[in-house]
């Protein structure tokens, strides 16, 4: 058999295998001892990396394995990436009104606003980029802050965050003021606006 | 007469009537139509009458022999433009249509076994290529959405809350009313969507096994049928619901919940 | 872009997908347009035919794929195994040759050229993909059309369905023939033979 018919056959093994093949399968397809193979294999590495080829072959460990060059990528990415759809939804608006205004915080407590997890929210605005995490909070377990990046601002035409449009005092007192009118006259209702303190708070926290 | 058909396996009448002819090695074109339905009968008679639908297509095809058998005794027909019909021509097309195709699928199997002989080989993306992702276009991600917009969600955000705080009740501490609301049944599920392809309805339960939450976890569920976004399957009644995602969970829209 | 690098760049990418590409596909990763694309790679093709290669290109109806010579399947088998799917009986073979030749086609018409139920037939093509619906016939019952899939083409070693072996008009004429030696005096084997004029059409249509 001569030499162009065993790279030949060869390159067909470690094409169709796609995985890495060990040189002693390589010897039997091409009938000959591990050494010879050996040789030739190394031969035909050499002349995939110099001549203008796609593929190259690799040794792993006694095995050889076909692959792609990674000079192709870029233009493999073409053909084979997948084209992706990026939306703002509802729910990712949502989440990033929140932490547009009460940053830094953590996903806790902005699931404590939504009322629903909002990890996958959270996750998929710092994928977008729109949200980064700014530090840890100094708590139990150290939960991440999260708050707006450059792009956000740019993006929403924000100078900086102080510029984000203020709740205003209004509404926070608009709130208050109609739990205050519902309770009005009971003494509960009393304590419960103490109580209640906290929340307002947050909300003031602006 | 008699020439004895051996009881084989015909694909079907054409099949039968083919080997016939080929036996009896008479002409394709001038069937000796007595004797080939004579044989043709002798094979049907002979047949495994189980299988009713078998035999049927045999018995239709020895109905248009004997029709022919018969025209074949009559005065021959004229056609409009005064030729004589011959009764077999229809059946001689068939029949050589048919045999065609059959040495056509003879040649086909010679390809298929030299075409078997050519190996390919597994997909194998880099994983580098395969996690690649296109960069977010924020100027066409963020769209017309203002801040001013961002703001009035916020805000609604805020009010959600507010009202879901019932200043009296909560003081209990205890007593829990139950909200389950469309909507956030619907981003649970939205979320569940966007990170299982194929899952059961229980699966979608395991956060809130409440009486309401199922009900409206079901009711979210026939919503996004509706919508085409999930198919569901259910192999028996009461078995678990295999629900299937069919479009991009992203897409999904807040359900209006009146 | 030198035309060694675009080469690579096509070689690269048949071999990653392993599956077939479109020319479109092909035409994107290497920045060209779908006609250079095709003149490339149809050169290409015919370097690996002629060269002292394991491997080659083949073309499926405008997609092309990457799969070994078959010169060296008996050197193969030794180390890499060929999944046999499915074995093709004759029912089988005879549903698929119809379907090739005739599609698209409904059940029925394949039923009349059999001469039987073919049901079973189609409904295990369409199991091994060899066969698709392709849609619907505009009459009653807007019965389902089918034709052969790109499986098939893979399967049956055929560049398009264009490329499928004729039907050819000697074999019809062979037919003939030998009617006519054999009846060469009958009167009526001459009619026949002129009456049978349209059938011919019918089958050199196809």
């Amino acid at each position: 058999m001569d030499i162009e018919r065993i790279e030949a056959i060869i390159e067909a093994v470690l094409f169709t295998m796609g995985e890495s093949v060990e040189a002693d399968k390589l010897a039997a397809a091409i009938d000959h001892d591990v050494d010879t193979t050996l040789k030739i294999v190394h031969n035909m590495m050499d002349k995939y990396e110099s001549e203008d080829r796609g593929i190259k072959i690799i040794e792993l460990e006694n095995a050889f394995q076909m692959c792609t060059k990674p000079e192709f990528y870029d233009n493999l990415i073409k053909v084979a990436s997948q084209p992706r759809k990026y939306v703002l939804t509802d729910v990712l608006l949502e989440a990033l009104s929140i932490i547009a205004y009460k940053q830094p915080i953590t996903k806790m407590e902005i699931e404590k606003i939504r009322g629903v997890s909002s990890d996958f929210a959270v996750n998929k605005l710092v994928e977008y980029g729109l949200v980064k995490e700014v530090g840890r909070l100094d708590a139990p377990g150290r939960p991440m802050l999260f708050g707006t990046t450059e792009n956000f601002l740019r993006s929403f035409g924000v100078q900086s965050i102080d510029d984000l449009p203020v709740i205003s005092e209004d509404m926070v007192e608009q709130y208050k003021e109609e739990a205050e009118y519902e309770l009005a006259a009971d003494s509960v209702a009393a304590k419960l606006d103490e109580s209640d303190e906290d929340d307002n708070q947050l909300t003031l926290n602006i | 007469m008699g020439i004895n058909v051996k009881l084989q396996a015909f694909e079907g009448p054409l099949d039968l009537l083919l080997h016939l002819i080929d036996k009896n090695k008479v002409n394709i074109y001038d069937i000796p139509i007595v004797v080939i339905t004579e044989q043709y009968m002798e094979y049907v008679n002979q047949m495994d009458k189980t299988d009713l639908n078998v035999v049927s297509e045999f018995l239709v095809m020895a109905a248009t022999l004997l029709d022919i058998k018969s025209r074949m005794l009559l005065p021959k027909e004229v056609n409009e433009d005064g030729e004589e019909e011959d009764p077999r021509a229809e059946l001689v097309q068939k029949l050589i249509e048919y045999k065609l195709f059959k040495h056509m699928s003879l040649e086909l199997k010679d390809r298929q076994l030299d075409a078997e002989r050519a190996l390919y080989k597994p997909s194998t993306v880099p994983p580098e290529v395969e996690a690649y992702k296109p960069p977010v276009n924020l100027e066409e991600l963020v769209g017309d959405m203002t801040l001013s917009k961002l703001n009035s969600i916020f805000q609604d955000v805020l009010k959600r809350k507010e009202e879901k705080i019932d200043p009296v009740r909560s003081k209990f501490g205890k007593i829990e009313k139950e909200e389950v609301s469309m909507s956030d049944r619907l981003v649970h599920v939205k979320s569940f969507l966007m990170e299982h392809r194929s899952f059961s309805f229980t699966q979608l339960l395991m956060d809130n096994h409440s009486k309401v939450a199922t009900i409206v976890t079901f009711l979210v569920v026939l919503e996004l049928i509706k919508t085409g976004f999930v198919t569901v399957e259910q192999e028996k009644t009461f078995s678990d619901i295999m629900i299937t995602v069919q479009k991009n969970p992203e897409l999904i829209e807040d359900i209006d919940e009146e």
